[in-house]
């Protein structure tokens, strides 16, 4: 039986998490300038921590995904200076603990996907260390935001790897915390003491469970459908921009470079995107992915065939962002819309 | 406190024939001036393009100058209007984003104004030193 | 259905049946609520595909220039902003009018959410003039805020007030705020009509004149900063940086502030409408000098 | 890539504030850098052999140089890799003298300076690119701007080394000021006696062609290859058909007040110049012409017994191509009317040299004779005032107008031999007779008589006698006191000024003018006579004032320049171009207007992509147009136009360095 833990209101909960906010980094979603995005409570307004409580529990992503917190845009490997001829290396900062509450069942199996990626060997250290050092509070979500594909995905309510699920007792206001991990059990802990109180039941959310696609169908229907003329329609509408895999949760392309400006410099590591047409080019200027086409098809095969077989998921959970930002109007339904009779077929 | 010890760093694109003589004729007039200005030679300072500016800025530099003929005088006619019309847009979107466009100084020096370029050196670098070291631009990478 | 989007059909099947165009490049119904999305059609009895309204906002000229519209004869939907852009792709030689079919339509103004777009409040050339278009569909459906007169042009830049009022402080921390956000995705580059180069500076490796990280604000403002100045005074004002922005930075008001500058000093020029050389493109000894004003020493 | 690093002492200019070794150290420890050394003289001989003998020994195929400006010295050191068989363009120089060492009194900091001067060379010197210079044909004709006395000497002698020569002027006579002067210091030789045959010989020389009553419209191109369009006024008179027999100016109705000899004459509508006016052949002043103001009269056409006068003429644009041409565009004279103390424009008998000049002159007004313009009476004291509007800071202009000592002494000679019983007087602020036989001259005129006062004069006012005389006021710095002279006549030794359109015609030959408006030369000393512009070159006053003989001599001096050029055949353009990357370049050719010599044009090329060939157009660069500037890299978008010498990746290192 895990410990069931309860706040009065959200608001306590924000309050027992400010507490803490001297030992963990405690990152919540909120709004920017009208985007949503997750963010450290402590850098927050007033205005932006009135828009935590509806954001954490509402049953729709916000545009910005948890990954950053795991993953960053940019990310330093090692920093060096040449002084009097010699060189100095280093590698900066440790990771902090943090905590990242509302986050999504799509965000965890997003995370879950990444695992399979940089925590097999060989391992990805500044990764594994993040991923270790965090504690996710998931709001299940009783039902889904209008771009939500989660169930198809088979998503929605999956809790895997959540240190703590959260859920809201409409009648009492009550905020519900379960913890389900060994960093979840000492979040709960330490919560108790900033007054939070243990509940002995837990609200299982109410959202129907929705049969999910299969993945080797899907593989396989994708397969079949390679050489179709849609994808070079496909690649005539896209633009090339870099929206849809850089808002992602299961993106995780990375590029390495170096700056240099005198006798100092960096090497560290960026997002790179897929659909940006240097993306593939190597150093003596020969690109396997030439046109655009060869690029739109790449992140679709990646995410609904090639990760299915290299991995044994989908690569997509159903998150709705690539769809609801594309400047376009591609999403992932666009393409499982086309390919959907075949599925179907088999 | 600052002030006292503050050594700005300049960088500036002097045309060849004007600002870069007059520099040249400061040098040979024995004119004293600070040594915190650098000089890159350009053609013309109509070679200069923002991006080479905010290069400068995201380098460190704490102030960046561009010194060419005077209107009218240019030895490519017209190089230095083609500045002063860009120039005075980099300087007003610095402006209107917050950067200290006041870093960014543009200036026609010619080729026998070897008082004008030491003046300007000496008010440039005292300005800076007042106003302390260039945070808003720089890439914290340069930062050491 | 409206009259435009009704003749609209009408003229792309016809051509496409005749064999005039391979391809009519227009808009389509979105998968999302009140989302219209480009649209190619090769065949005439897809034309029932095609539909204009006030969602049509992409500008659909820039597709011209991608390898995979070389060698067919287009039909494309344009409205005013659009054909700006057109016009200056031709004047700059990215592309010749001769395979082109341009199919003129009467914007309504396009939608910003529940608002009509500002751009679109204040834009005086919504409809392409009659002869610079192959066919000119009018009798949009012209909301009232958008019947009369445009908005007035100095009007147009009251965020830009709104910002010029604020302590260079408080605007540093705005757009610092804003830049923040920037992930340089690169869709305000790939969704402008008139970021047509053929090799983006920003994508050059040597020099690399921008380094990739984005966690280095000056990377950012370097990247906004150039790219307003390129696209400066070759503006049409149809608002695609802003509305493409994933992170709602209000990149057009970078645009919109060179615009007033270069207005206000050097004449108002209307990219796309008035003649090239756009006003960077030429100077002389009669413009002011904001640089000498005391004089030769 | 390997390079070598070159830091010069040059003695202790740079030595005493810089530590050149340790420069060298530091400089050293770059990447690339193979070999350093400091050395006392880079530019003697020793020091050029130093550097040869490191380029065999190290292979080196990059040379640094940290030295004194490369305005100074880049030839030499570039003349030297050549010798080497490397690329000129592959050295580079950090100015660590004029920039560094010799404005700077800390040597601590000057070192770092120096320091980072270099490694910015060496980091630009990484990505230099070999770049040679087009070689390009010489048109070999001349055009001579202005057809004064220095005008007609360049003319002259490109013309008797064989080739052809335009001479231009405005007047409808060539001749200039020299033609309006009565004798010349310090011979005093008569001026036309000496001019007309120079005139006349120009007029007649088979490879001069004379266009009078003409102005410059437009010039493009550059040197060896000018492209020029003049503008020919219309005259009203067709010159073949006249005959110059002057029946016309005779009959002409319409009188004005003469210009040549300052409205002390009048002159008719239609008129000659002067007398011996070259060509000889009347033009029509159409401002003043009774036909051109009514439509009536007519007379001229009448009376024309060859029916040359031809009211319908219009002006005629003449294009033409150079090779090379020579500015000698003259001055003009203040008109002290500024100068209030001097009461000028307010007194008749107030009057300026040059006045006075056409007065003794026989073919003058008077036939030579003196008078005073109020009554006509023979003025017995005359007074002259020097420096009236020069070496004036305040009221006038700071320079010395340098020939009035000189012609004022001449005046008191002449009329102290031609009106014996006349008395003159000079105030003065100094003599200036540097020249030869000049000082002769001025000692001369104060044995023949005429009192020199050392000081300012301070007022001339109307003495309200009789003879409406004017009183002189002064001060005579040799009695130390106020004075006072009861004058006829005071004649105001007025200012040399560049003449109006000077700043227009800079503007179109992209000379520059110094700050009192005279044309600046290239360098003071070595270049005197050459611009900034290659192929065009300055000849007399137009450059600053000065006098016969020394504009004579600049004159031959440009012309000179124009028969080297010509003989040579070609010039060598600027290596240093722009170069478009046709990978990157659109076509958009924003690049274009912005370019001042024309140089860009668009091309179509031809590509292959995805198995298939397709045109797209391109920048294009005349390599012999272009001068270099860059304005067209600084606005290309995409970085496809570059500068050779000053390429984007070249200056990006400079900045990253520093």
């Amino acid at each position: 039986m895990k410990p069931v833990i309860a706040a009065k209101s959200f608001e306590q909960l924000l309050k027992a998490l400010h507490q803490l906010s001297s030992k963990y980094l405690v990152v919540a979603p909120t709004t920017e300038d009208g985007v949503e995005h997750y963010r450290p409570i402590t850098q927050m307004s007033e205005e932006q921590k009135s828009q935590v409580e509806r954001l954490s529990l509402r049953n729709q992503p916000p545009l910005g995904s948890v990954k950053p917190f795991l993953f960053p845009d940019s990310e330093i490997y090692i920093e060096f200076t040449k002084k009097d001829g010699k060189l100095d290396v280093q590698t900066p900062r440790a990771s902090v603990p943090q905590i990242i509450l509302g986050a999504k069942p799509c965000d965890v199996v997003s995370l879950e996907l990444i695992d399979k990626v940089f925590l097999e060997d060989p391992v990805d250290g500044l990764y594994q260390e993040k991923r270790d050092n965090t504690v996710l509070i998931v709001n299940q979500c009783d039902e889904m935001g209008a771009n939500c594909r989660c169930d198809d995905f088979g998503v929605q309510r999956s809790t895997g790897s959540a240190d703590l699920l959260m859920s809201k007792d409409e009648s009492s206001g009550k905020i519900l915390l379960k913890a389900q991990s060994e960093k979840g059990n000492i979040l709960a802990e330490e919560l108790l003491k900033e007054g939070m109180e243990e509940n002995p039941v837990f609200r299982e959310p109410k959202v129907p469970v929705k049969e999910a696609l299969e993945s080797e169908k899907i593989q396989q229907a994708m397969d079949d459908f390679f050489e179709s003329p849609f994808w070079e329609e496909l690649a005539m509408r896209c633009i090339g921009c870099a929206t849809c895999t850089f808002y992602c949760p299961t993106c995780h392309c990375y590029d390495i470079r170096d700056f240099q400006r005198k006798e100092q410099g960096a090497r560290y590591r960026t997002w790179d995107s897929c659909m940006f047409p240097d993306y593939t080019r190597m150093a003596g200027g020969h690109n396997p992915r030439p046109t655009r086409k060869d690029r739109v098809q790449n992140r679709f095969y990646h995410k609904l065939s090639y990760f299915v077989k290299n991995e044994g998921a989908l690569g997509c959970v159903g998150c709705g962002r690539c769809g609801e930002k594309c400047p376009v109007g591609i999403s992932m339904d666009t393409v499982l819309n086309r390919i959907g009779g075949e599925v179907n077929d088999k | 406190m600052m002030q006292d010890t503050f050594e700005p760093k300049i960088i500036a694109f002097c045309c060849n024939w004007c600002s870069y003589a007059g520099a040249d004729l400061a040098g040979t007039g024995r004119l004293k001036y600070p040594e915190n200005i650098r000089i890159i030679r350009v053609p013309c300072s109509s070679r200069v393009d923002s991006a080479l500016v905010l290069r400068a800025f995201q380098n460190g530099a704490d102030g960046v100058m561009i010194a060419g003929c005077h209107p009218g005088d240019c030895h490519y006619d017209t190089g230095n209007y083609h500045t002063r019309k860009r120039m005075m847009l980099l300087k007003s979107l610095m402006e209107f984003m917050g950067l200290d466009e006041e870093r960014l100084l543009v200036k026609w020096i010619s080729g026998n104004e070897a008082d004008r370029f030491k003046d300007t050196v000496e008010s440039f670098t005292s300005k800076l030193k007042k106003m302390g070291a260039s945070g808003k631009v720089r890439d914290l990478r340069c930062a050491k | 259905m409206c009259k435009i989007t009704e003749e609209l059909q009408q003229i792309a099947a016809e051509l496409l049946k005749e064999g005039k165009v391979d391809l009519v490049l227009g808009y389509t119904k979105g998968e999302q609520e009140e989302q219209s999305v480009p649209c190619i059609v090769t065949q005439p009895e897809d034309a029932s595909k095609l539909i204009f309204d006030e969602y049509s906002e992409k500008a659909l000229s820039k597709y011209l220039l991608e390898e995979s519209f070389q060698d067919k004869k287009v039909a494309i939907v344009l409205k005013g902003c659009d054909q700006r852009a057109f016009k200056l792709m031709q004047d700059e030689s990215r592309l010749g009018r001769e395979d082109v079919y341009l199919i003129g339509v009467e914007c309504p103004g396009m939608k910003w959410g529940e608002d009509l777009s500002p751009f679109c409040l204040h834009c005086d050339y919504r409809t392409p003039a009659k002869e610079d278009v192959d066919s000119l569909l009018t009798g949009a459906d012209i909301p009232e805020a958008m019947q009369g007169e445009p908005l007035d042009h100095e009007d147009s830049f009251t965020d830009i007030n709104r910002l010029e009022k604020m302590s260079k402080e408080e605007r540093f921390e705005f757009w610092k705020r804003q830049l923040n956000r920037c992930k340089r995705c690169y869709t305000c580059r790939n969704a402008c009509p008139v970021c047509t180069c053929r090799v983006c500076v920003f994508d050059r490796e040597n020099p690399d004149y921008i380094d990739r990280a984005k966690d280095q604000m000056a990377q950012h403002q370097f990247y906004h900063v150039i790219r307003a100045f390129h696209v400066s005074d070759r503006c049409v004002s149809c608002g695609e940086c802003a509305r493409v922005c994933p992170e709602g930075i209000p990149l057009h008001l970078l645009n919109q502030k060179l615009l007033r500058e270069l207005d206000k000093f050097y004449g108002e020029y209307q990219a796309g409408i008035d003649e090239v050389p756009t006003p960077l493109s030429h100077a002389n000894a009669d413009e002011p000098d904001f640089f000498g004003k005391e004089g030769k020493a | 890539m390997k390079i070598g690093v070159f830091i010069c002492w040059c003695g202790s200019n740079i030595k005493n504030m810089v530590d050149v070794e340790r420069v060298a150290e530091a400089t050293g420890k770059m990447p690339h850098v193979v070999y350093t050394q400091d050395v006392q003289y880079l530019c003697s001989e020793v020091g050029q052999s130093d550097i040869g003998n490191a380029i065999d020994e190290h292979q080196l195929d990059r040379v640094v140089i940290g030295a004194c400006s490369p305005r100074m010295h880049e030839t030499t050191f570039q003349q030297l890799m050549n010798r080497k068989g490397l690329n000129p363009y592959y050295v580079e120089i950090a100015n660590i003298r004029e920039h560094c060492s010799w404005v700077h009194t800390d040597k601590a900091k000057a070192t770092v300076k120096a320091i980072d001067l270099v490694k910015k060379a060496v980091a630009k010197s990484y990505y230099a690119v070999p770049l040679h210079a087009e070689s390009l044909p010489v048109n070999k004709r001349a055009l001579v701007i202005g057809g004064g006395i220095a005008g007609i000497q360049a003319a002259l002698d490109i013309a008797d080394a064989g080739y052809p020569v335009d001479l231009l002027e405005k007047e409808s006579s060539i001749g200039g000021k020299m033609a309006q002067f009565d004798k010349t210091f310090p011979t005093l030789d008569c001026s036309a006696c000496i001019l007309t045959p120079k005139m006349v010989e120009a007029a007649t020389h088979e490879n001069i062609t004379l266009h009078t009553y003409s102005e410059l419209e437009d010039v493009s191109g550059y040197v060896g290859n000018f492209h020029v369009t003049i503008r020919k006024r219309a005259t009203s008179v067709d010159e073949e058909r006249c005959t110059g027999c002057g029946e016309c100016v005779t009959k002409c109705p319409a009188k004005v007040d003469n210009e040549f000899d300052q409205g002390h004459s009048k002159r008719k509508a239609i008129y000659t110049l002067f007398a011996q006016a070259v060509p000889n052949k009347p033009v029509l002043d159409r401002k003043n012409c009774i036909y051109f103001k009514t439509g009536k009269c007519g007379v001229c056409k009448k009376i024309c017994p060859t029916d040359a006068i031809n009211y319908e003429m219009e002006d005629q644009l003449i294009e033409n191509d150079y090779g090379a041409i020579i500015v000698a565009t003259g001055f003009e004279l203040n008109e002290p009317t500024h100068l209030g103390e001097y009461h000028y424009g307010h007194h008749p008998d107030v009057i300026t040299s040059l006045e006075l000049e056409r007065m003794l002159n026989a073919s003058g007004p008077t036939q030579g004779k003196m008078y005073r313009p109020s009554n006509g009476k023979e003025p017995k004291r005359i007074v002259f005032i020097q420096c009236a509007g020069s070496r004036d800071r305040h009221d006038g202009n700071s320079y010395c107008s340098k020939v009035c000592c000189l012609y004022t002494a001449k005046h008191t000679i002449l009329l102290n031999e031609k009106f014996p019983d006349t008395e003159s007087y000079v105030f003065y602020i100094d003599v200036r007779t540097a020249g030869k036989n000049y000082e002769e001259f001025y000692e001369r005129a104060r044995q023949m008589g005429a009192n020199y006062l050392r000081g300012h004069v301070s007022k001339v006012e109307p003495l309200g006698d009789s003879d409406n005389r004017l009183l002189v006021r002064g001060y005579d710095g040799s009695l130390g006191e106020q004075t006072e002279i009861e004058a006829d006549l005071v004649v105001l030794a007025t200012s040399i000024e560049p003449q109006q359109g000077a700043k227009k015609l800079a503007g179109m030959l992209g000379i520059s003018s110094d700050r009192n408006g005279f044309y600046s030369e290239a360098h003071a000393k070595l270049k005197p006579v050459e611009t900034q512009t290659q192929g065009v070159y300055l000849a007399g006053v137009c450059q600053g004032p000065k006098d016969i003989p020394e504009a004579v001599s600049q004159a031959s001096g440009t012309a000179a320049k124009a028969i080297v050029l010509f003989n040579r055949g070609q010039v060598k353009g600027v290596p240093t171009t722009a170069m478009v990357d046709e990978e990157l370049c659109s076509g958009c050719m924003q690049c274009k207007p912005v370019c001042p010599y024309e140089a860009i044009s668009q091309e179509m090329i031809t590509e292959r992509a995805h198995g298939k060939a397709r045109q797209r157009p391109v920048a294009s660069i005349n390599r012999a147009l272009c001068q270099g500037c860059g304005a067209c890299a600084g606005l290309c978008r995409s970085g496809a136009m570059d500068i050779g010498g000053f390429t984007g990746r070249q200056l990006l290192a400079e900045v990253d360095t520093l």
